[in-house]
Formats: C-alpha cells, sequence, structure tokens
C-alpha cells in the first residue's frame, strides 16, 4: 500500500457550478409541494457534483430538527434539512457503501411511515408472541 | 395469485422500506429518473415473480464469479433469491439427474414467460460436440430453451460477442447466442465480465419496464451509451498531450493518458469509467493498465492490448511489404520509361526521315 | 459480425495496409518513370561550378515569393500556408498520428495538446474552403484547375472534417467517424502519388532541377 | 517581313491597339491530312523530352501563380495567358505518350488525343503571346521552367507547320539566305565595305587566323549599321586580334523560336565551325539575347560536345576588358536605367557584366522596380515581334515596360540587345515616347577615351 499511496492520482477538477440550479430546483419543488402537494426527488448521485457543490448544498439548506437511521438492507440516514420539506436520504448497503443518495422534497419521504402490510404482519407477530405469553403465563 | 417481488422480500423477513430502498438504488445504478423508482417499485410490487434460467456454455464461470463474488452482495443477493433462479449448474445444490430434472420442470410450469441468461459461447463446429451435458450439445440446449423464453440476457462478450472462444482460429466454430437464435429478444450485457451492477440492473429494469433500448450492438445504452474513454478522470491529459509511454515513466507515475500504452477506452463503450467495480474502488485505468476493450466485439483480435488504437492491426512486416512495394513500383516506373524512350526513338526516327518541315510553297493560312 | 467495428478493423488493417503499399509503390513509379527519361547531360561549359548547390538552395528560397511578385500573390499565398502550416500541425502533432507514424516508421516525437490540434485542423478546414472559393471564381484558376484539383480538395478536406467530427463525436458514434476518418485519410494515402499531390515529393525535384539548371548559368534563381 | 506585310496588310488608318479581339487566324505551312499534322506534332513534341521537362509536366499545381506575373496576363485579364495553360495540350500529349502512367492512361484512354484544332487554336498561345521570357520560372512554387516546356511545344508545332507565319517565313529565309533580314554574305561584305570607307575604321573579314571570332546580329546590319562601327573602334582599341567571317557571322537564330531544330542546328553549327576554322579562342555574340540562349547554352548540346572556345557576350567581354585594363572609358554625365534583356540575364546569367559595364561609365545607374531576374520583358522576344498579328497585344505588353522606365526618372535608356531594341524602337514610334533605347556597345564606343589620335 506504501508503494500506491506514492503513485499520485489527480483527477480532473470539475467546476462547482450545478449547486446553484440544483437550489433553484429545490425552491421550485417546494412550490409545488406548498400548492398541489407533488412530491419530488433529485438523485445527487446522477449529477456531476463536485466538493464545492457539496458545500455550498449543505450551506444553504442547513440542519434541520429530524435524524432518522433507518435500517433495511444496511443503513440508510434521512435527515431534514433547515428548509423543512427538504429531506437529505442516504442508502447505504450493508458494508456501509453509499448505494444512493438523494433529496427529497416532501412532507415525509415516503420510506418513513409505515406500510399497512407490514403493520398487519407487525400485529400479526405481536399477536402471536401476546398468545404465547398468554398461554405460557398459565 | 402469483408471488411478487414484494412478497419475496416479506418472506425473506424484508421490509416494505427495504423494498422500497431497493428500488431507490437499483434507479440511482440506472441513472433512472428518481420519479422512476417509484414506478418500478410499484411495478414489481404488483409483477409475479419471474422465473429465471441460467445457462453456461462455452466460458469461464468469470461471470458468474463477477456477479456472486462482490464484496456487497446486498443487492445481487437479493435479486437472486427474490426473483425466481430456477435453475444455474453451478450455484444451485442439486447435481446429475436431479438437477436435469429441476431445469425441465421449472421450465415446463414457465414455458413462454422465463428469463433465459445465457452465458457464454455456443460451439457450432463438430455437431456442436464441443459441449456437451447430459448427452445433449450446447446448440441443441440452447435452441430449446430460447423457444419457452420471453427474452434472452447474453451475459458476457462470450454469449453477446464470442468472446474468447472466437478469438481467432476459433478451433469449436464458436459463436455468440445472436448468431444462434433470431427470434426472441435479446439484450447483451457485454464484458469480461461485465459489472455486476450492470448485470442485476439490467435483468430489474427488463423486468419493471421491459426491452431497455439499445444499441446497435444489442447492449443496453443505459450502461453502454458512452465510451470509457469519455468518462475517464484521466481525458483531460488526453486533451493536454500528456501520456504516459512506459508502465514506469514519470507520466504512468503522474496518472497520465494511457492512450500510447494501448488503451483502448476510446472505442470502448462500458460504464467502468462511472460505476468502476468493487462496490466503485477503481477500475482498470484508475489502476494504471490501459482498457482492453472487453465489452467489445473481437476485442481479443484487434491487433494487441498494447498496441495504439491508431496503429495498425496487421502484424505484416512494414519493411519488407513497403520495401517491395517501392521495387514494384522502381520497376513499373523503369519500364514505364523505357517504353517512353522506344516511343521518342521511334518517333524521331520517323522525323528524321521526314526531313526538315514542308517547303516554303506549300503555305497557307486560315482565318 | 458487428458491421461498425469491422469497418474500423478494416480500416486499421488491410485497407492501411492497402493504402501504404499503393503510396509507397505510386511514388516510386511515378518518380522512377520520369527520372530514367532520357537525362542527356548538358554539354555548355558551367559559369558556376557545384551548381548543385544552387539546386538545394533553390528548395529552400523557392519557399517565399520574391519581393517583385508580392504585391499580386502574398494575400493567396498566405492563406495556402496557412493551410499547408495547419495541416503539417495536424498530421505531426496529433498524438494518435505520431503513434501511427511510430508504428510503421519507428520515428517518434512528442505530440501537441489536442486543443492545439483541434484549433489548426478548424483553421486548415477554414482556409481549405477560402482556396476552394478562390479556386472556383478566380479566372486564371477556374480555366486551369481540372478534376485532379477539386477532386485532391476534398481528399485533403474529408480527413480533416471526418477527424473532427470523431474528436468531437459530432454525427455519429466514434468508431464509425474514426474508421471514416481512418479510410478518407488512407483513401488520400492511395490516390496521393497519381495526383497533384504527389508535389509533396516532386517539390523537391522540380525546384532542384531548375536550382541546378540556373545556377549552372551564373543566374539568379 | 516586307512580303507579309503586303499579304496581310495593316490597317494603319485604324488605332491597332483598339481590337480587342481579332479574329482567330492560324497559319499553316504544307499540306497534309490532320491526323498526319497531329502525328507531327505530338512525334516533334514528345522526342526531345527528358527527365527534367517530364519533372516540370509532372509537377505543377494549378496554382496560377504563373499568370499573375506575366506580362500578357498582367495586361489583358485573360486567363487563357496563363503561362502554364499555354501547354495545356502538350501537357495532355506528355501524360499520353510519355509520362510514367502514359500506358495505363492509354490503355483506359483517360487522357484524349489531343486535336489539330486544339493545336490552331494554341498557336497564339504558344507564339503570339510568349516571348520565353522565363518570368514565371521565377515566381512558380514548383520551379517549373515553364519557357523551357514552350520551346519543346514550339518543336511540335514547327514540326507540324503550325508556326504563325512571318515567323516562318522569317525562318526559311534565314535558312535559305543565311540571314532573315536578307543580309547575305555579300550583303554582309558590301556593307562593312561601306562602313570602312564611311567611318574609316578597319573591319576584318575573313580573316584565316584569329584569337576572336565576332559574329553579328542582322537586325544590327540592317538597322543598326553604327553599331558595327562601334564594335571595330572598341576591339581595335582592345588591340584584339579579331575577324567576321561570312560562313559564319548571323548570331540569330529564329529557328529557336519557331522551334525549327534542324534550323536551329544548322545556324549554331555554322558558328561554330567558323570559329573553329579561325582557331578561336572566343566566340563573341553581339548584342542579341536569344543568340546567347541559342549557342553559350544551347550550342554544345547541339555540337554533340563541348565548344572548344568560350562564347562571350559582347557585353561580357567589354567587362572582361574593363577588368584587364584594356579599356578606357570616360564618365557619360547622365542617369541611366538598364534594360536586361530575359535571354542574356535572366536565362543567360549575365547579369553583372553590362552593368560592370555601366560603372565603368561612371553612370547614375538607376535600376528599375523590378530588374536583373525579375526584370519585364520588353515584350518583343521568342520571335513575337516578327508577328504583326501579336501587335496589339505586344504594345499592351510594352506599356508595363514603358511605365517601369519611366518610374526610374532616368534620362537614358540602354539594354545590350538588339532585339530588344528594335522592339523599343517600335514602341516608341506606337506611342510617340520620347525614349529611345540605347545600345550598351555604342554607348561603350562614344565614350572610349581618347588616345594619341
Amino acid at each position: 500500500m506504501k508503494m500506491l499511496d506514492t503513485i499520485p492520482i489527480r483527477p480532473a477538477p470539475s467546476p462547482a457550478a450545478n449547486a446553484p440550479a440544483l437550489l433553484r430546483e429545490i425552491a421550485a419543488a417546494l412550490d409545488a409541494l406548498l400548492l398541489s402537494g407533488r412530491r419530488h426527488c433529485i438523485d445527487l448521485g446522477s449529477l456531476p457534483l463536485s466538493t464545492a457543490d457539496r458545500d455550498l448544498l449543505r450551506e444553504a439548506l442547513g440542519t434541520g430538527e429530524i435524524r432518522m437511521e433507518l435500517v433495511a438492507l444496511g443503513s440508510s440516514r434521512i435527515e431534514e434539512t433547515g428548509v423543512p420539506g427538504v429531506w437529505w436520504v442516504r442508502h447505504s448497503s450493508e458494508d456501509g457503501i453509499l448505494l444512493t443518495e438523494s433529496l427529497e422534497i416532501c412532507h415525509v419521504p415516503e420510506i418513513v411511515p409505515a406500510d399497512t402490510t407490514d403493520i398487519a404482519n407487525g400485529l400479526q407477530r405481536l399477536r402471536q408472541a401476546l398468545a404465547l405469553r398468554e398461554s405460557g403465563g398459565h | 395469485m402469483d408471488e411478487t417481488i414484494l412478497d419475496a422480500f416479506r418472506q425473506n423477513g424484508l421490509s416494505r422500506r427495504a423494498f422500497l430502498k431497493f428500488c431507490a438504488a437499483t434507479a440511482s445504478l440506472l441513472a433512472l429518473p428518481p420519479a422512476a423508482a417509484a414506478a418500478m417499485a410499484e411495478k414489481l410490487a404488483s409483477t409475479p415473480r419471474p422465473t429465471v434460467i441460467y445457462l453456461s456454455y462455452q466460458e469461464c464461470t468469470g461471470c458468474l464469479e463477477s456477479m456472486t463474488r462482490s464484496f456487497s452482495p446486498t443487492i445481487e443477493h437479493l435479486m437472486f433469491n427474490s426473483i425466481s433462479l430456477a435453475f444455474n449448474d453451478t450455484l444451485q445444490a442439486a447435481a446429475g439427474e436431479a438437477a436435469e430434472a429441476a431445469r425441465k420442470e421449472a421450465m415446463r410450469k414457465a414455458w413462454g414467460k422465463y428469463i433465459l441468461i445465457v452465458d457464454g459461447a455456443v460451439p457450432m463446429g463438430a455437431g456442436g460436440a464441443y459441449c456437451v451435458a447430459a448427452g445433449q450439445s450446447a446448440v441443441d440446449d440452447l435452441r430449446h430453451a430460447a423457444q419457452g423464453a420471453a427474452a434472452i440476457i447474453a451475459v458476457g462478450t462470450c454469449a453477446a460477442f464470442g468472446g474468447v472462444p472466437y478469438a481467432a482460429p476459433n478451433p469449436t466454430g464458436a459463436v455468440p447466442v445472436s448468431e444462434v437464435i433470431r427470434d426472441r429478444p435479446i439484450i447483451n450485457v457485454s464484458g469480461c465480465p461485465p459489472i455486476p451492477e450492470v448485470m442485476t440492473g439490467v435483468v430489474v429494469y427488463y423486468l419493471s419496464f421491459g426491452m431497455p433500448a439499445l444499441d446497435r450492438q444489442g447492449r443496453p445504452l443505459t450502461f453502454y451509451g458512452n465510451t470509457i474513454h469519455d468518462r475517464c478522470y484521466r481525458r483531460p491529459f488526453y486533451d493536454e498531450g500528456r501520456f504516459a509511454h512506459t508502465f514506469d515513466d514519470e507520466g504512468a507515475r503522474n496518472g497520465w493518458c494511457l492512450y500510447e500504452l494501448g488503451c483502448k477506452g476510446p472505442v470502448t463503450y462500458n460504464a467502468c469509467a462511472t460505476l468502476k467495480w468493487n462496490q466503485g474502488t477503481s477500475f482498470p485505468i484508475q489502476s494504471g493498465h490501459g482498457c482492453l476493450g472487453c465489452s467489445e466485439p473481437d476485442f481479443w483480435d484487434k491487433g494487441g492490448f498494447y498496441r495504439p488504437l491508431p496503429a495498425a492491426t496487421g502484424h505484416w512486416p512494414r519493411g519488407e511489404v513497403l520495401g517491395g512495394a517501392a521495387l514494384g513500383g522502381t520497376v513499373v516506373g523503369v519500364g514505364a520509361a523505357a517504353l517512353a524512350r522506344s516511343r521518342q526513338q521511334a518517333a524521331a526516327a520517323k522525323s528524321a526521315k521526314e526531313v526538315s518541315s514542308p517547303s516554303p510553297k506549300e503555305d497557307s493560312h486560315e482565318h | 459480425m458487428s458491421t461498425e467495428t469491422d469497418l474500423l478493423d478494416f480500416a486499421r488493417g488491410p485497407a492501411l495496409e492497402a493504402a501504404l503499399i499503393i503510396l509507397v509503390f505510386g511514388i516510386f513509379w511515378r518518380l522512377v518513370g520520369v527520372l530514367a527519361l532520357r537525362r542527356p547531360r548538358d554539354l555548355s561549359e558551367p559559369r558556376v561550378r557545384h551548381a548543385w548547390l544552387g539546386g538545394v538552395r533553390t528548395i529552400f528560397t523557392r519557399m517565399w515569393p520574391r519581393r517583385e511578385f508580392r504585391p499580386r500573390i502574398l494575400h493567396w499565398e498566405m492563406v495556402s500556408y496557412v493551410f499547408h502550416i495547419g495541416l503539417a500541425v495536424v498530421i505531426l502533432g496529433l498524438v494518435p498520428h505520431i503513434l501511427l507514424i511510430r508504428d510503421i516508421t519507428g520515428l517518434s516525437w512528442p505530440g501537441l495538446p489536442t486543443g492545439v490540434i483541434t484549433f489548426a485542423a478548424g483553421v486548415a478546414l477554414i482556409s481549405l474552403l477560402a482556396l476552394l472559393a478562390h479556386r472556383a471564381t478566380h479566372p486564371v484558376l477556374r480555366r486551369i484547375s481540372n478534376f485532379d484539383d477539386y477532386f485532391s480538395w476534398l481528399l485533403v478536406f474529408t480527413p480533416l472534417l471526418t477527424g473532427l467530427m470523431a474528436y468531437y463525436h459530432l454525427g455519429g458514434r466514434y468508431e464509425d467517424l474514426l474508421a471514416m476518418h481512418m479510410l478518407s485519410a488512407e483513401l488520400l494515402l492511395a490516390w496521393l502519388p497519381f495526383s497533384k499531390l504527389a508535389h509533396t515529393v516532386l517539390f523537391l525535384f522540380s525546384r532542384g532541377v531548375t536550382g541546378t539548371i540556373y545556377s549552372r548559368r551564373g543566374a539568379q534563381i | 517581313m516586307t512580303g507579309t506585310d503586303t499579304q496581310f496588310p495593316l490597317e494603319l488608318n485604324q488605332p491597332r491597339l483598339s481590337i480587342q479581339k481579332p479574329e482567330p487566324r492560324y497559319d499553316k505551312q504544307g499540306e497534309m491530312a490532320d491526323t498526319e499534322r497531329l502525328d507531327r506534332a505530338m512525334r516533334g513534341f514528345v522526342k526531345d523530352f527528358g527527365a527534367t521537362a517530364a519533372l516540370y509536366m509532372e509537377s505543377c499545381v494549378h496554382c496560377g501563380q504563373c499568370a499573375e506575373v506575366c506580362q500578357y496576363y498582367v495586361q489583358t485579364g485573360d486567363p487563357k495567358y496563363t503561362p502554364i495553360w499555354k501547354l495545356e495540350p502538350f501537357k495532355q500529349a506528355y501524360k499520353r505518350e510519355t509520362g510514367p502512367f502514359a500506358p495505363f492512361f492509354r490503355l483506359f484512354n483517360l487522357k484524349r488525343r489531343v486535336t489539330v484544332r486544339e493545336l490552331e487554336e494554341w498557336q497564339e498561345l504558344i507564339y503570339d503571346s510568349c516571348t520565353q521570357c522565363g518570368r514565371c520560372t521565377m515566381v512558380c512554387p514548383m520551379g517549373i521552367d515553364i519557357a523551357s516546356l514552350v520551346g519543346l511545344a514550339r518543336h511540335g508545332m514547327a514540326a507540324a507547320g503550325l508556326v504563325p507565319h512571318e515567323l516562318w517565313a522569317t525562318v526559311e529565309r534565314a535558312k535559305r539566305e543565311g540571314s532573315p533580314l536578307g543580309a547575305t554574305p555579300a550583303v554582309l561584305k558590301d556593307r562593312i565595305a561601306w562602313l570602312e570607307d564611311e567611318h574609316s575604321v578597319e573591319i576584318p573579314l575573313d580573316r584565316s587566323q584569329a584569337d576572336v571570332l565576332m559574329t553579328i546580329s542582322s537586325i544590327e546590319v540592317m538597322k543598326y549599321p553604327q553599331s558595327i562601327v562601334a564594335l571595330a573602334r572598341i576591339m581595335k582599341r582592345m588591340g584584339a586580334s579579331w575577324t567576321f567571317r561570312s560562313d559564319g557571322y548571323e548570331a540569330t537564330n529564329f529557328s529557336m523560336f519557331a522551334g525549327d531544330q534542324q534550323g536551329q542546328r544548322e545556324a549554331s553549327l555554322k558558328l561554330i565551325e567558323a570559329a573553329i576554322a579561325v582557331g578561336a579562342s572566343v566566340l563573341i555574340l553581339p548584342e542579341c539575347g536569344h543568340a546567347y540562349q541559342a549557342l553559350r547554352w544551347q550550342g554544345a548540346n547541339l555540337y554533340g560536345k563541348p565548344l572548344p572556345f568560350r562564347v562571350l557576350q559582347i557585353a561580357e567581354y567589354l567587362a572582361e576588358g574593363i577588368r584587364q585594363g584594356k579599356l578606357q572609358l570616360q564618365p557619360v554625365q547622365s542617369s541611366v536605367t538598364f534594360h536586361d534583356p530575359c535571354q542574356i540575364v535572366r536565362r543567360g546569367g549575365a547579369t553583372e557584366a553590362p552593368r560592370e559595364v555601366l560603372r565603368a561609365l561612371g553612370v547614375e545607374l538607376r535600376e528599375m522596380d523590378a530588374h536583373g531576374a525579375y526584370n519585364w520583358c520588353c515584350g518583343g522576344g521568342g520571335g513575337v515581334v516578327t508577328i504583326h498579328r501579336a501587335d496589339p497585344l505586344r504594345y499592351k505588353t510594352y506599356q508595363i515596360k514603358m511605365q517601369q522606365v519611366e518610374d526610374t526618372g532616368a534620362e537614358m535608356l540602354v539594354s545590350t540587345c538588339s532585339n530588344c531594341r528594335q522592339t523599343f524602337d517600335d514602341g516608341q514610334a506606337h506611342f510617340h515616347w520620347d525614349k529611345t533605347a540605347q545600345s550598351l556597345l555604342e554607348l561603350v564606343a562614344d565614350h572610349l577615351v581618347t588616345e594619341q589620335e
């Protein structure tokens, strides 16, 4: 590894010009959310974002009130930014590798509310557990 | 109602959230618009779980290795657990007649609907005798399996373009799948091996949205729409004219363009430069070696991996051939000059006989 | 099996080989066919000894018109120069070209950034268009031009254009454009010995011969 | 020439320059079928083709620069006067007959045969509008010596009997009488005797031995006899052993212009044999441009071996005399511009000799804007001055020369070629110009330092 480290790899400098356009897109999406309730999602992985772009986004959006961690197929972080309705969603694999990163403009990201079937399944499991407890209690 | 992929997720103890995450990750991988993730989720949640038959012929199992030995098996793992991989020689536990029986049963049940993944070229020489399993040649086996397939995915350069078995002198008469099967939609997922995420992504895309848009080589444009060169992080060096001349010179150490060392990036369509390998760790050029062009047809037979792209492909003896051309030109030139000289001599002799120009009496004018 | 890569392989393989063979064969045919004609010795008493030195000098001095002639020809001479220099930069400066030359001859030299090359190619293209317009409009050039002039123009123009298109991926896939570029350049190489383009070689001889004859007489040349 | 005037009377009451496009008129000699004529033209053209001419034919890139320096194109703007275009049928013929690809062209008939009509049409371009001045050679980026190719083309035209009438008649007369202007040996003797009497100078004729064989242009004999007197004075002053020979005196060689190779060879051999007969170490050519081209540079090649004597143009001889102190000259109190005869200077290489003589004369030499090897032709060379139908064109080109001379502001115009001189005289008369071309030789003779006389 020592040898490899001595080989400098200089990636091509990419222009820091995408963040302002993204911020305008976010503003437009928030408008639409307020007017018609339409959700919007921006896949950050599909955009060439430089470090400067990311810094600008972070600075402009800030940190909000909710920070969630989802543990399913690896960890996911869902954070509301300082702009309510703008969520920064990062899905990672079980090895911690980032799979996808997106900005969701919505009241709550779709992945957060519990699904009816899952609730039903959970309820079933809960009832089974209760039944077990009751039968075991006697 | 048939079991769906979402159902399969649940059976593995995963929630809908995991399913949504899977869809989001896959859509991102496929470079689909984020809205497509929702559409994909909806579709996969309602579509019956497909049957996948994975057949291997003249191949090295590198493609399967690529798919299964990746560090993060999450999605791939899910794929093959969630979709119904009914048959794969290498992965399944069953062997011998039991395996054959299982395959026949799976094909019968899903006849006309299953996805056929083919890995490897098909040898046509000697009546197909170079690749025979359970008494059936690869070509017959493929023809039969293809009849019941909704679509065929030719995985790896061997299946897509013939690959290594197809390389000159091609002793087994190997051909790509597309030369055996002409009446079924075929998606070529080339590469030696293909990027695992690409293989998964193509299957998921097909299940969600049907046939993807293909390039002229039958490859999904999503992954094969750009050349390695155009997406290469070393491209600026190419434009600046900075090149590595050998593998251990200053240019190589500085990470300059590998064009002179035979990189085939400019004519190779693949997603290596963007998706990279091993969870985005690196790809050949990043590790200091030029692209071999493994996702392109006949990549073995293009004059050599280390021969620069503009160099001639042929290994003809330059000096001898061009020297011969020079000699031939000289001989013909001398011949032409000799002919001209003899004609001149004849002309001179004839003119000498006529002595001087016409006599003064015969003098006319035309107006 | 697939036509587009086949085309590129054809261009890099048999077509290149054939073009080079025709090029070398044709040049020798033409040069030897001319030089092997009668060359009677000039028996007149020379005014200057070693007149061939004057021939060599003329090869260089004839690169630029004399002061007396400039007012009437210098402007188009300069356009022609711009074209020739642009073309030389493109042919000798682009790394892929150098690699091809290295592959054939073993000679190699450092390349230029592609920005410089594309600029030179653009300049060469524009000057070529100007020269074509000049040829098509000037009464003298209209009178003396023949098929060779226009076809040779086309064969020089096409590789420049397809080369730029390939670099910028305009109008097709890279390997198609590259194949077209290489094929058009190969056509140019094969056409060269039989056309006016042979002046790339002939200029040395015709200038040298006249320079020698005139120097021998002690005349300015 | 006089005979031609009666045959084609010039309409002198009409201003000749107003004739923009004179009705094409082709002159033909002899009766023969077109195919025969064509065959002769092609053979005459092709038979002398060597590697050099072939190289020129192969090298043209059709850049058109030759037109821009040719007096005929510059003055008319007519593209047919483009020098290389004047060779077009011959280029076709070369490619079909002699070029390296000729067998190929013949086999597939890719270069069609030239027709007699084309040759007739090209007569004007090959003869009337080319003085073989070679200015185009100096600009050609490929270094093609177009004038020499025109010479070869004229071989073909002459063999086919397609020479302009007056030039042909001049040549025939020269061959018949030994001189194009009727200066037969008898006339020459007569003239010399008369000049000796008139000017009380000794003009040696037909001596059996002499160091110097003097030759003469019949233009001088008939039009500028004072030139001969000047020559005699100078030679006497230099103390040279010299003579004229009635068996070899005519230096002009109109056969060369016409393309009549046999006539050219015969005319040159006369001089060569006379020089050998008197044991001359030097043969002096008179003030005549094409004589220099014919004998100095082509003589030995027609003779078949190197000449056993030196060939000098008179200006070169004068310059040598000055250098050796044999000639002392009085200064000429005048500004002079020098017209370079193309065949002596540009195509002959004797650029410095006349200037050396002028310097010895102490003149204020005012060079023309383009001079020496880049000079403009007087317009009368190449036999053009003999061709009457070419007069309107010749006067147009002459205007360039007049302008050049005027621009120098020099008081005196000097040259060293009697063919140029007669062109100047004709132009002077036509334009009522006040400048007369002087002979360098006569200028020297008039400014010899007077000795004990």
